[in-house]
């Protein structure tokens, strides 16, 4: 089973409240936090932050097939609720302090999470070539060897750094929205 | 295809139709459990050119000792200088074009070289299907059975290699049909690496990435090598490091020597496709693409993306090799790869009239007085000058595995083969620097500062 | 900073608080418009360094020639074999890395070349804001005044030049803040060149898009130039293309030389500062990429993304600089750099003392028979070596704008030097090809092979 960091979310967001949970709940509520726990892109957007990666994904081949949520989101029911409060917190703490790094840099829970997205709707086309390291449930291994998991340490130099060297961003950069 | 039937295939993408086992060879067998992997394997067998690369079929009339009807075009006919750079080497007498691995084998058996010299067995690691082959010879030993074939002439370890080229079982494992690499010199030679870098006893099938793998197969042949002592024990020579300058200053202190050259009289070294230690130093490598990234590209076939088995040049298949992580025209990637290799075909071309010259001067030099200190000294550049300049003639990508690395090697190449003739005309010359320092002994005090940089307001 | 001024901000860009004229050159009074662009464009007076680039402040006592307190590190101390290359011109006297705008006018009126040798007018184009200044000499003709400044002794135009270093107003429209070009140089050079590739009258401010305005506001002083004839007019050699080697041709037609050597006779050339003809020669160039973008990135100013007018080297600024575009670490996009600029940086040091070689080779011929046809032939091949190796060292990415081409420069540089030697010891070797011939007569019959594929099965 791949291991998607997601846990450590809610623990450090509660700390975190706890300091500064006026100027966070300020921010929250003016920014429309509430609807951030809704699913139309128009939500992320709503932060001018986010406004370029709007656009960009307006022009991207998933805008028809894949809003925001849909890559950034966790698949699973309960990983879905604690990422949206751990980044809704995060997010509109970060943008209310304006300490981040810009151009934005994705953190690596969140690329796992973009990773997993993939397989959610792609599984089927890339049984073939996405080994039981990745998160597909159909690798070539549970086809002969009824799935025993891969012992293979993970590359994490080069541009990539998801949790496992058979991310799909790899070649497919651009899906989500279009920077470059 | 129905919905049905496509999630059938989807929950899972291969029927097993037959058992596959540690010693199945014949990829016809492999090839029922995965036909579209073995279609693709077989169309290894077209021959297509692209500026520099693919391969230009060329009709021949069968002879006795060469049956073949179509051969890859002569390299030497393109090019006759090579024939002056290699001579008294097999490789003047006959060097192609490579082609597809449909013809490993063939090749290796009918070329002119084989009649040229007596060829060892170790020839056959990189030209046949030899896992099967190395267990058997080694009574399930691998290495036993290299050991064992490596001397032995090469008509005799023929016999045991028996008739595939490169085929499933060398790169996969049957059960999992993960990669794996079967290869003995690569399990050496990139052990001593990792050595040289501090990894201890690295066991390359345990400790390598997925996306390494995807490019260590390939390195289990496309490497420099050579045959150690008269064991004839094939041996990459890394064990300080994939740069031609460490290449080099291996040979120095291992004290090998291709052949002595005909004209000049200096013991020279043939580099061979060096095209994984090229390519490691290039920013595709540095940026995680593997050589089956391109090579091998991803293809959607029915509703399964699988890996493009027909290995060829990507410039044959820009659309699947290139333009999934280079969103520009097929066009405008084929004008930036060849503006690559016009370069860097360029300085190859200054290298060789360099050498050439070099060579040339030498030849005179030995007629008037072979004892002549000069000749020995102007023999080392020779030496130097020409491993520099072959490192990028026999790597094959004409430079574009690295591309600004290519052109520093022939720089240096140029400099050596103009100092050599220096050094026949009595000027006051260091010696060619064969332990691979830099040709310059000039260093910046910048080039001492920290890497971060400073402020000094 | 909270959300409310955000949304604030967002609403209004800016407040137009002073009226700007086509000749408000003070760049503070731009400034009560756009205070953030002014701030940053202030801080170019910082001096950070990197490996190759950045500057380094060094203090120095003031003079009555010269009152600087602090100057960018001396050049010809961190490395004297450019005294010998540039051997009775100025360059030997003083040559400093360059650091930022600030300075740009300062570092022109007191350095050392000053003083050496009587400079025109000319030289304020790119060092003061001229635009004003022009208009004025000209009676509102650019052109006019540009003319009139060019030939007048330095002292004289900087009058009229006034005290500002490059300004607002030398790149905006002062009306609608877009980009132009004010600079004659560039209006003219750019023309040549469109018209050698076939576009007719071709103005820059009309026809250009605006990304290529992002490069071309910074192509109007980063550019090889000369002097033309008495009028000293200001002249890009653009007219066959901006490779190095379409660039020594034009100099060949036009018979220009900037010196002779003091050492060698050598009627020898001066490269400065090719940045843009070396851009344009490499991948970020061919991918649209523009000076800008690397070099004044945007850079989140509470709801506004503006450009940073703090023109810099981007390895003090990775984040913004390259991230945009590379989603890899800073560590990892510094090492990419010095990669590359620690390979250019060893083929550059290997060209200069083979240049210096041959430099002391045609200073010996010289002494024995300075009429000796071999000097007059080896001269010309310092020439072309000498020009090549400058364009690199000259230009000031150490390569990383072009990485192969300025290797590939080096390369030939070497070669020319080295034959230049091959001369001077009577050798049987072709004249210098300074019309930008290649430098091997080599062609493979590929090369004139289609660039498309073609299939010949
Ligand atoms: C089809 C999948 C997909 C969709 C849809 C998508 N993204 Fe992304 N997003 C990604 C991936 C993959 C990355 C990581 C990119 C990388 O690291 O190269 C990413 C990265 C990001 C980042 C981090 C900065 C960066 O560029 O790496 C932000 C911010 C972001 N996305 C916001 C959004 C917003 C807002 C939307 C909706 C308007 C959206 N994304 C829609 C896949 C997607
Ligand atoms: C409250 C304003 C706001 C909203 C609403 C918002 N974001 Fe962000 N987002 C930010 C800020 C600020 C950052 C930078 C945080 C950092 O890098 O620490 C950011 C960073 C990101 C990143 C990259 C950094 C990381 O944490 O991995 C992703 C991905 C992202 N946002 C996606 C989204 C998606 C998807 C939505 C909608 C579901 C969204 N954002 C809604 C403000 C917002
Ligand atoms: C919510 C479902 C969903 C998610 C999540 C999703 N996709 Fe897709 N993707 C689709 C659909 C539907 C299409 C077909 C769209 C079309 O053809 O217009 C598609 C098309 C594609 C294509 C072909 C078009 C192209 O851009 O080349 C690629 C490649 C792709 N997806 C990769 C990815 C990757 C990589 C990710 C994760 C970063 C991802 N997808 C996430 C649904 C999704
Ligand atoms: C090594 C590069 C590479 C990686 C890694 C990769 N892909 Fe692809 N992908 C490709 C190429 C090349 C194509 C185009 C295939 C074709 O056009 O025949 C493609 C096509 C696709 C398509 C479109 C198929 C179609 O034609 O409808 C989808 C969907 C897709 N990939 C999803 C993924 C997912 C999900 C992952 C991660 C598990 C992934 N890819 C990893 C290279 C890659
Ligand atoms: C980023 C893409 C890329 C990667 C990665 C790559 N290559 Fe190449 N390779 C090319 C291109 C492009 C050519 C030039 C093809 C031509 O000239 O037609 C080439 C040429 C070759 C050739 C000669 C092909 C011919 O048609 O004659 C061989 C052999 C080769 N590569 C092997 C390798 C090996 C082995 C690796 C890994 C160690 C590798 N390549 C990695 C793109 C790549
Ligand atoms: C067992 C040795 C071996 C392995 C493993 C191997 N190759 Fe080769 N390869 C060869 C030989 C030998 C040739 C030349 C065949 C000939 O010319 O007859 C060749 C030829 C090629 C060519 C040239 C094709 C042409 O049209 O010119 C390419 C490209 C290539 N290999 C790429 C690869 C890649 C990529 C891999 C790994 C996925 C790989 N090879 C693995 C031995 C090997
Ligand atoms: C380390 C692996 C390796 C070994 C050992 C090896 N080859 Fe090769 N050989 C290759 C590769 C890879 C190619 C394709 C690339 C090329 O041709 O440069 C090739 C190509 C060839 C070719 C076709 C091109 C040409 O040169 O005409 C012939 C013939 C050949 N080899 C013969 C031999 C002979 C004879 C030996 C033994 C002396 C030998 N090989 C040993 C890897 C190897
Ligand atoms: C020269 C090496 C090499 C040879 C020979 C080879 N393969 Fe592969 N094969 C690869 C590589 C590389 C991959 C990609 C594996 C990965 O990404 O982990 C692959 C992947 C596969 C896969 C997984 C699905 C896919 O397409 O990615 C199957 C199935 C497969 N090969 C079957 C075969 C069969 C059948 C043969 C013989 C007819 C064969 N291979 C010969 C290198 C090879
Ligand atoms: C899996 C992704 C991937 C594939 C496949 C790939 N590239 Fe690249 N390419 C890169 C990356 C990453 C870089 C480094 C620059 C960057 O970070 O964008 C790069 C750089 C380049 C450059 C500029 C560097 C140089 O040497 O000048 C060229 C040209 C290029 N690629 C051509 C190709 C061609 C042609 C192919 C197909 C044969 C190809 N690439 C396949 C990812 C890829
Ligand atoms: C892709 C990014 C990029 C582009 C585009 C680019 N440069 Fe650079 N430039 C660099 C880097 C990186 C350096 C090296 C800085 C260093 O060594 O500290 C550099 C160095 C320089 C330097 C020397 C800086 C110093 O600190 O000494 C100048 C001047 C310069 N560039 C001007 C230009 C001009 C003019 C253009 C357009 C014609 C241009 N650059 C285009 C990235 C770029
Ligand atoms: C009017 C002429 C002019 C224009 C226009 C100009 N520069 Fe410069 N630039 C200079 C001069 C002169 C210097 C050197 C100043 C000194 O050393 O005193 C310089 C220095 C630099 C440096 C070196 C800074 C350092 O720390 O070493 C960089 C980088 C640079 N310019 C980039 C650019 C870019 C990018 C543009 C366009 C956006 C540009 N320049 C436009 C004349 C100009
Ligand atoms: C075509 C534009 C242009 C012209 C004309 C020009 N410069 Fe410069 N100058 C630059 C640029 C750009 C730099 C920064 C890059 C560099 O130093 O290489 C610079 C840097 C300098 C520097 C600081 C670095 C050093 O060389 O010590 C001095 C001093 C200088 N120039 C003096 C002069 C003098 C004197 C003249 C007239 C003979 C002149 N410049 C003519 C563009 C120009
Ligand atoms: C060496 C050239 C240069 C100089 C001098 C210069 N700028 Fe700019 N400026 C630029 C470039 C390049 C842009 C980006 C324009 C674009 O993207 O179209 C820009 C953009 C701007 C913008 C548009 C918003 C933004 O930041 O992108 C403003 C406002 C501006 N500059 C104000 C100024 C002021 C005020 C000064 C003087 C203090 C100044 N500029 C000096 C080159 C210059
Ligand atoms: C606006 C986009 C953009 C920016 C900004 C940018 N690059 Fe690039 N870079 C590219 C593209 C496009 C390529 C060509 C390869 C490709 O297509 O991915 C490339 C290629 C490269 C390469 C490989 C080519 C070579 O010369 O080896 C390196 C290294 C590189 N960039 C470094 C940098 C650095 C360092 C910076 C910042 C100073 C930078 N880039 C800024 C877009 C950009
Ligand atoms: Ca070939
Ligand atoms: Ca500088």
């Amino acid at each position: 089973m791949p291991q998607v960091p997601t846990g450590a979310g809610p623990v450090l967001a509660a700390a975190a409240v706890g300091l500064a949970v006026g100027l966070g709940a300020f921010t929250f509520g003016y920014a429309k936090g509430a609807s951030y726990l809704s699913t139309d892109p128009a939500v992320c957007a709503n932060c001018h932050i986010m406004g370029e990666h709007f656009t960009a994904w307006q022009r991207s081949s998933h805008r028809q097939a894949a809003a925001c949520a849909d890559c950034h989101m966790p698949h699973d029911v309960v990983g879905k609720y604690v990422a949206k409060a751990s980044n809704g917190f995060w997010h509109s703490l970060a943008f209310t302090t304006g300490n981040f790094p810009d151009p934005l840099q994705i953190k690596p829970h969140n690329r796992a999470i973009t990773e997993h997205a993939c397989r959610h709707c792609h599984g089927d086309v890339v049984a073939a070539i996405d080994p039981a390291d990745g998160p597909a449930d159909f690798a070539i291994r549970s086809a002969f060897a009824g799935g025993a998991a891969a012992e293979r340490p993970q590359i994490h130099d080069g541009p990539i750094d998801a949790g496992w060297s058979d991310s799909c961003i790899r070649c497919h950069t651009y899906v989500g929205h279009m920077v470059r | 295809t129905n919905i049905f039937e496509r999630k059938q295939e989807a929950r899972n993408p291969f029927y097993r139709v037959v058992e596959l086992t540690d010693s199945t060879i014949d990829p016809a067998i492999w090839g029922k459990n995965f036909p579209q992997q073995y279609d693709d394997y077989r169309k290894t067998v077209d021959m297509v050119h692209t500026r520099y690369g693919g391969s230009e079929g060329t009709p021949r009339n069968p002879t006795a000792i060469d049956p073949r009807r179509v051969v890859a075009q002569s390299r030497l006919e393109e090019d006759p200088r090579l024939m002056r750079m290699w001579a008294g080497y097999a490789f003047a007498r006959d060097f192609r074009e490579e082609r597809g691995h449909a013809y490993m084998l063939d090749d290796q058996v009918f070329t002119g070289r084989q009649q040229a010299a007596p060829q060892p067995g170790a020839c056959l690691h990189c030209h046949a299907s030899m896992y099967v082959a190395y267990k058997r010879a080694g009574a399930g030993d691998l290495i036993a059975g290299f050991e064992r074939i490596n001397p032995m002439p090469y008509a005799e370890a023929k016999v045991l290699a028996g008739n595939h080229p490169v085929a499933c079982i060398d790169c996969h494992d049957p059960a999992t049909m993960e990669l794996r690499v079967t290869r003995p010199g690569f399990l050496e030679g990139i052990r001593t690496l990792k050595a040289s870098q501090g990894v201890r006893a690295y066991d390359v099938n345990r400790d390598a990435s997925r996306q390494e793998m995807r490019t260590y197969v390939c390195g289990q042949c496309h490497v420099e090598y050579y045959f150690k002592g008269k064991e004839k024990r094939l041996t990459y020579p890394w064990d300080r490091g994939l740069k031609v300058d460490s290449i080099l200053s291996h040979y120095e202190a291992s004290g090998h020597t291709d052949w002595i050259h005909e004209r000049s009289g200096a013991p020279v070294l043939k580099a061979q496709h060096p095209e994984f230690e090229m390519y490691s130093q290039g920013v595709h490598a540095r940026s995680g693409v593997a050589c089956a990234d391109c090579h091998m590209p991803y293809e959607r076939r029915g509703a399964l993306k699988i890996s493009d088995h027909h290995v060829r040049s990507p410039l044959l298949n820009i659309n699947q090799a290139c333009q999934t992580c280079h969103k520009i025209s097929e066009a405008e990637l084929r004008d930036r790869v060849y503006l690559i290799q016009d370069r860097t075909f360029e300085m190859r071309n200054i290298a060789i009239d360099a050498l050439l010259d070099l060579v040339t001067g030498i030849q005179r030099a030995r007629a008037a007085d072979s004892t002549a200190p000069v000749v020995a000294k102007a023999q080392r550049y020779q030496r130097a000058a020409q491993f520099f300049a072959d490192f990028v003639e026999a790597e094959n990508s004409m430079g574009f595995h690295a591309d600004q690395e290519a052109v520093r090697i022939l720089g240096n190449s140029i400099n050596f083969s103009r100092l050599g003739q220096a050094v026949l005309r009595g000027e006051r010359v260091p010696d060619a620097p064969l332990e691979g320092a830099s040709g310059s002994a000039h260093q910046l005090p910048r080039a001492a500062r920290p890497a971060e940089p400073i402020d000094r307001r």
